[in-house]
């Protein structure tokens, strides 16, 4: 059988909407058969990641596993999905932590089986976005992955306490900062915002190409006038910049994934904040590369603040959910400066970091998640000693703080020095002194709030236990894979960087 | 000035002039019958088109039909609310402006239009007997439209009668 | 002969990362003392065997591979290789790293299990790391190690890390020396944009066609990054914080190998250094005030290994001036004998406090009668830190003084000749205390015992005899390196000796002799004296700099988002809120006035229809857009008429 | 007798129609109206068929009658149950949609 013969993508893509459905109609109170029947279409997709990453040909790049079937055809919609080097890298991401989140939130105290549903539903929306070259049905995959986090925050989420300051106390005070519903509804109504612009962006690549086409490849094929593509691209920036947590519309983010359940915070800040990063890079820079090279200058500089600011940020939360919400948006910092540098090591850089990201985050979601489980309190403050008590959890939490900070040996380094490489390399080469110095800001935030966790004397007197049994998945697997890349990153930049230079082919150089 | 021409705007003018009575009167037993009327006007109307089968429809149904209908209607709801069926007009002004503004929307897009003109060399059906073939087409090409509409008739009568239904039933009304 | 070479630098490097490996991976390893301590041992075992072998045969070699693969520029590519300098630093790593954790096993005794192959784990890490480090072939990858070993030197600081002093001096050290990286990755991305490689021999060859302010800005960078690993002032505060962890781990880590670390790193660029003449005449600058101000400050602490920290600090000063005025080879002479002799004193400081526990000199005494051996040994590693005949000690800061002298840096040769009189004095203050003092401990308790198994004593005679001869092997060294020793006669040959001997002299008066009150001279030098204590308030004005200006910041920035970006959502949130209960009054329940409000968007579409021709730019596809229409209409009229 | 003819007769009949329903209280009253903006609309399919000699024009139009027929039908049930619940025929009066 060659891999041609099979719709790999499609397996990849509907697994989790078939599980979806298939728990639909499975009775509340078979939660063992829920869970098992959830974890089996995630695995079937996870092994079609596999696949399609063992099985994708980097001497011959550009698009495979093609599978392109027309829907509306005097509109050019088109059911076309593909990948290339760089949606492989992402869509295997994805499936990691789909699984992995899974076991993180193994224990899901009410409601699991539509708690898993949802779940599955946005992965299925994710996987979607990563493999779908048209248009619509991008967006269609885009709402999908947007919408269930509304429910899953909204129902299982936690809430943190905000007291209400400054000039806008009272505005804060009335609209319930904090809250899980508020930061549901944050989320919510932010993303949808962005997703106004996008669609905006779409009709406008529809109209302004002449072609009445959604199909990714034939709009790639045209070149549009300047003013239009750059008015475009602020579109798409501004859209997808919302989901990437873009300063300063990103305190969405913070709110949302300090609300969230724990396998909806690894999902949503491990995938869908790339989501948002990989739709201006494929999109926004794919569609419309002269504007990507008039406006690389604005989105790098306000990528550079958002590393600064994001790690500013986080240093100051006393949260531990808000702590790392807040690196998150420092670190998507760093996938943006490496887009914005239009060359390869920096875009290698972007999409390396955005696996590496996602995978750290969510190892260190998954730990908030258990330390959480364990010692019923996100106030940092009032933890102390943990290390004691629960030695494995800090040597992976101290793994994860460890990429964050980019310590070589773990595969955030390797993304941050491809992108500090690319941003010397770029036109604004100062970018990568202030890059350079959020990471010694992340290290300084990082390194103390383990400190402040797990070392020194222990704090409370409550009994603390370790991880045990299927706990030690998620860590387990999300460690390994960050030490792996960080001593042969080649794994993955092999993939990303046949596609890198494709995608670079497209800006005159 | 053809015959027909001259029946036209005879017509015309007798459908115009009901139509307003219609919206018009004070009394809004009165205001039905003068419906009644003008939907028998249209009929005629529809006579001069060459759709025979339709004016009779018109007739039958619409004319008659609804509007028993109403009038049953009102009569019942005034034994029921012991109120007088004696009508009133509100905000005559705003309501005159507005119809007249569509009137002048409706008559620009018609008179700019050059499709309109394109269609208007008038020609004639009588070749073939319109009735029976409009009978053919609708029970082939359209039976499915049609079908729907039974049963959409359908919910419409089960939907009534369920809404005013009442502890002593008065459904008699509902002929269709 | 090539291929065995080749796997020699395998033998050395890879064993304790397989060492670490295993005891990282297999908790069952690592929950047994004998089975954690037993495989990082055998690891270091074969390390330094290979490394004696390597130094023996003297090959030239290196392995080279791709690490990240790039098209538009040449890919980056790692490499360990060997040469005479890099095989020196094999054998001061794999021999104090041996000697260390055969210590450490009787010094961790009463480690749980776990914490033990903790710390057994860790010690592989950083023995593979340093060794790596010292063969990397490329800029990027001594990054790597460089970075690694840090991340070591944290986690062993931090070992007891439920003490709070320990795991602040960890996180300490960490920033310290990460804030210096962040100067060393600058430059080094700066390197690398300038000649488009990482790796060192390609480094060099394109090096000269850098334009020369350019370079220096880069080497003044890498420079910050050596300071901070190797405690140079300004950076050099956390250095005696890091005492805090066990005593090997200061010897090996903090005393003999990952400290030097920063000298390591100019010394392999040096080729890059002499380009430009900046920034070794700043490193020089450095070097002298650092040698300077570590000696001060040793003189009134208490505490014997922050008095040994302090005087690495003012060592690795007189390293760093050497290489600043050129003399890389005695400044790696330097290197040499001072790994040997200062982990000698780490190691037996280790042991008193090991057996007294405690590391305050006043509460010990009186010791020289209960463990002579020990006091041989410290006497042994004091005279050669203070440069006397014929210890290690004296031969290599005589070459570095003698240097400075003839290269006519008269003024750093007086600082430094005053560094070491200090030196001297502080060193036998501390022995004198120790060893022959009353024992003023506070508590009154009498001393305990001194116990000091074989296992501590084995590795630290060896230690000591290397301190005894190696100073002789001069010659060897430098023809070893391939550099000549320059046989220096002048007057002033026998300066640095007669300057020892003096500083001990009057240790010995104020603390032995009692002739001189030291407290009385301290009163009388108060300004002074409160300047040293405080450490000339270099700590205040980081906690300063850490309390007001980070934190500071991240107030700012987390205030103005919580409060200000994120207040202006709610704001809108709220106004739109309150809008919108204003604004649904207009729903009046009225079926009447919803239908007016068709006609008005009916009247709005006809507006819309009558100035498109106007908007017409906007929208330059409407022709496009009508033919469009027109051909549906056209079709489904077609469809009527079939 | 031209299409401009019956157009304009037709439009005539559903202004003077949307009149009734702007400006008429009683809600039979409005019901009237809206019969006549329906009967209007018809006139003027039929019409347009008429002049492109197609008889899908009476077709649609025969099903307009229909579907107004049910209209009729479950908008008189309403008013009944309207006039029942609220005890008013007066479309002012009831404001229950109000926001």
């Amino acid at each position: 059988m060659t891999t041609e013969s099979i719709p790999i993508l499609s397996i990849i893509v509907l697994s989790p909407l078939i599980g979806a459905f298939l728990l639909i109609i499975q009775p509340e109170k078979w939660h063992m058969q829920i869970k098992l029947t959830a974890l089996l279409f995630s695995i079937v997709s996870l092994l079609g990641s596999i696949f399609i990453y063992i099985f994708y040909d980097q001497t011959a790049g550009g698009f495979q596993f093609i599978e392109q079937i027309p829907i509306v055809k005097n509109l050019g919609v088109s059911y076309y999905l593909a990948a290339d080097g760089i949606s492989i890298t992402l869509v295997l991401l994805t499936a990691i932590i789909l699984i992995t989140g899974l076991f993180a939130s193994w224990k899901m105290p009410f409601r699991s089986k539509e708690f898993y549903i949802l779940l599955l539903l946005l992965t299925t929306g994710v996987f979607g976005v990563f493999v779908s070259f048209d248009l619509f049905l991008f967006f269609l995959f885009y709402e999908l992955s947007v919408l269930p986090m509304y429910l899953l925050i909204g129902i299982w989420g936690t809430s943190a306490k905000v007291t209400p300051k400054g000039i806008f106390a009272n505005a804060i005070k009335m609209t319930g900062l904090g809250s899980k519903e508020y930061g549901a509804m944050k989320l919510t109504l932010y993303l949808l915002l962005g997703s106004a612009f996008i669609l905006v962006g779409f009709f406008g690549l529809y109209i302004f190409s002449g072609l009445h086409t959604f199909n990714y490849t034939a709009l790639e094929e045209v070149t549009l006038n300047k003013g239009t593509q750059n008015w475009l691209l602020i579109l798409f920036y501004i859209g997808f910049g919302t989901l990437a947590g873009v300063w300063p519309i990103h305190t969405w983010s913070p709110d949302g994934h300090a609300a969230a359940p724990t396998a909806v915070s690894m999902m949503h800040a491990g995938v869908l904040m790339k989501l948002g990063a990989y739709g201006i890079i494929r999109i926004g820079m794919g569609l419309l590369p002269d504007a990507a090279e008039t406006l690389a200058p604005l989105i790098g500089t306000v990528a550079v603040i958002n590393i600064v600011y994001g790690a500013f940020g986080a240093m100051w939360q006393r949260d531990l959910k808000y702590v790392v919400a807040y690196s998150s948006v420092s670190h998507m910092g760093i996938v943006l400066l490496g887009a914005a540098t239009l060359n390869e090591m920096g875009l290698n850089g972007a999409i390396f970091q955005m696996f590496s990201h996602g995978i750290m985050t969510a190892l260190l979601f998954a730990l908030v998640g258990l330390i959480y489980e364990k010692a019923h309190s996100r106030e940092i403050l009032k933890m102390g000693g943990f290390a004691k008590s629960m030695p494995g959890i800090a040597t992976f939490f101290l793994i994860g703080a460890l990429t964050s900070l980019g310590l070589p040996g773990l595969s955030g380094f390797v993304a941050e020095i491809l992108v500090f490489l690319g941003a010397w390399k770029s036109p604004l080469s100062w970018w990568l002194i202030p890059a350079v110095l959020g990471a010694f800001i992340t290290a300084v935030y990082v390194l103390r709030v383990a400190k402040w966790i797990f070392f020194g004397p222990k704090k409370n007197s409550t009994p603390l236990k370790d991880a045990i049994g299927y706990e030690w998945i998620a860590p387990t697997v999300l460690s390994a894979i960050l030490i792996v890349l960080g001593v042969y990153p080649k794994l993955l930049l092999d993939p990303i960087s046949t596609s890198i230079v494709e995608f670079l082919g497209k800006f005159v150089k | 000035m053809h015959w027909d021409n001259i029946i036209f705007f005879l017509l015309a003018t007798g459908l115009v002039s009901t139509s307003v009575a219609a919206v018009s009167s004070k009394r809004i037993l009165r205001s039905a019958i003068f419906l009644a009327i003008a939907l028998l006007f249209t009929a005629f109307v529809y006579l001069l088109l060459g759709a025979e089968l339709l004016a009779g429809i018109q007739i039958l149904l619409y004319a008659g039909g609804v509007i028993t209908l109403i009038i049953f209607a009102l009569l019942i709801s005034e034994k029921l609310g012991d109120q007088k069926l004696v009508e009133t007009h509100h905000g005559v002004i705003p309501a005159l402006t507005a119809s007249l503004l569509v009137l002048f929307i409706l008559l620009y897009f018609t008179w700019s239009s050059p499709r309109i003109e394109s269609l208007s060399n008038s020609r004639s059906l009588s070749e073939y007997g319109v009735s029976r073939t409009l009978s053919e087409v609708l029970f082939s090409t359209w039976v499915l439209p049609l079908e729907i509409l039974s049963v959409l008739l359908l919910a419409a009568i089960i939907g009534a009668l369920v809404l005013a239904r009442q502890e002593k039933t008065k459904g008699e009304e509902r002929e269709q | 002969m090539f291929a065995t070479s080749e796997t020699l630098l395998i033998l050395v490097i890879l064993p304790p990362f397989i060492s670490f490996a295993l005891n990282g991976l297999i908790p069952d390893l690592r929950k047994n003392k004998k089975t954690s301590s037993g495989i990082s041992i055998l690891a270091i075992v074969i390390s330094a065997l290979s490394s004696i072998a390597l130094v023996v045969i003297n090959p030239d070699t290196d392995i080279v591979f791709e690490w990240i693969p790039l098209t538009s520029f040449s890919p980056i590519i790692f490499g360990f290789f060997i040469d005479p300098i890099v095989l020196i630093m094999f054998l001061i790593v794999s021999l104090v790293s041996l000697a260390v954790q055969v210590y450490s096993l009787d010094y961790l005794r009463e480690e749980s299990p776990l914490s033990f192959g903790r710390y057994y784990t860790f010690q592989s890490l950083f023995a593979f790391s340093m060794l790596g480090f010292v063969a990397s072939l490329s800029l990027l990858q001594i990054y790597i190690f460089w970075e690694l070993v840090g991340l070591c030197s944290y986690l062993l600081i931090g070992f007891w890390y439920t003490r709070p002093e320990a795991s602040r001096a960890a996180v300490k050290a960490f920033w310290v020396t990460r804030f210096g990286d962040v100067g060393f990755a600058i430059g080094m991305v700066l390197l690398w944009g300038a000649t488009g490689t990482f790796f060192l021999p390609e480094l060099f060859i394109k090096a000269p066609e850098i334009s020369n302010p350019f370079l220096t800005l880069s080497l003044f960078l890498i420079v910050l990054g050596a300071m901070g690993k190797s405690a140079q002032f300004p950076l050099h505060v956390w250095l005696p914080d890091a005492m805090e962890g066990p005593t090997p781990v200061s010897a090996l880590i903090h005393a003999a190998t990952m400290v030097v670390a920063g000298i390591y790193l100019i010394l392999r660029l040096f080729p890059l250094f002499e380009l430009t003449l900046d920034p070794l005449v700043f490193v020089m600058w450095i070097g002298t005030i650092t040698a300077l101000l570590g000696a001060c400050l040793a003189i009134v602490q208490n505490d014997i290994k922050r008095i040994l920290a302090y005087s690495t600090v003012s060592q690795l000063g007189y390293m760093m001036a050497a290489l600043g005025a050129g003399g890389a080879g005695v400044a790696y002479f330097h290197l040499f004998t001072h790994a040997f002799f200062k982990s000698l004193l780490f190691l037996a400081a280790g042991s008193l406090i090991h057996s007294l526990h405690t590391s305050d000199i006043w509460s010990m005494g009186k010791l020289a009668k209960k463990t002579p051996q020990v006091t041989a040994l410290f006497l042994i590693g004091s005279l050669a830190l203070s440069g006397v005949f014929p210890f290690s000690g004296h031969f290599s800061k005589d070459e570095i003084l003698m240097w400075m002298h003839v290269r006519g840096f008269t003024l750093h040769f007086i600082i430094l000749l005053i560094t070491a009189f200090i030196t001297s004095f502080y060193m036998f203050r501390a022995f004198f205390v120790v060893f022959f003092g009353k024992g003023e401990s506070t508590s009154g308790q009498e001393v305990q015992e001194v116990k000091t198994p074989w296992v501590m004593t084995l590795p630290m005679w060896i230690l000591a005899v290397i301190t005894i001869f190696a100073g002789f092997q001069a010659g060897n060294f430098f023809n070893f390196l391939g550099l000549r020793l320059e046989e220096v006669h002048t007057h002033l040959e026998y300066l640095p000796l007669i300057v020892s001997i003096l500083g001990i002299a009057l240790a010995w008066t104020f603390y032995q002799g009692r002739y001189l009150s030291s407290k009385n001279v301290a009163i009388s030098l108060s300004p002074i004296n409160t300047a040293l204590e405080k450490k000339f308030w270099m700590d205040d004005v980081y906690l300063w700099a850490y309390r007001y200006v980070l934190d500071g910041l991240s107030i700012v920035c987390g205030w103005f988002d919580r409060y200000l970006v994120d207040g202006l959502v709610n704001f809108t949130a709220y106004y739109t809120k309150r809008a919108s209960q204003k604004l649904r009054t207009i729903q009046t329940g009225h079926a009447q006035d919803y239908l007016y409000g068709i006609i008005i968007a009916i009247l709005l579409l006809f507006f819309l229809s009558i100035l498109s021709p106007y908007l017409s730019p906007f929208l330059n596809e409407k022709e496009n857009s009508v033919e469009f229409s027109e051909q549906i209409i056209q079709k489904g009229l077609q469809d009527d008429d079939d | 007798m031209s299409l401009y003819h019956i157009l304009f007769l037709s439009f005539l009949v559903f202004s003077i129609g949307l009149f009734g329903v702007l400006s008429r209280r009683h809600v039979v009253g409005i019901l009237i109206g809206i019969e006549l903006m329906f009967n209007a609309a018809n006139l003027a399919i039929v019409g347009i068929a008429w002049s492109m000699g197609v008889l899908t024009g009476q077709i649609i139009a025969l099903f307009g009658i229909a579907i107004t027929a049910a209209e009729v039908a479950v908008g008189l049930a309403l008013f009944l149950l309207v006039e029942r619940l609220t005890n008013t025929v007066y479309a002012d009066k009831i404001d229950t949609m109000r926001g």
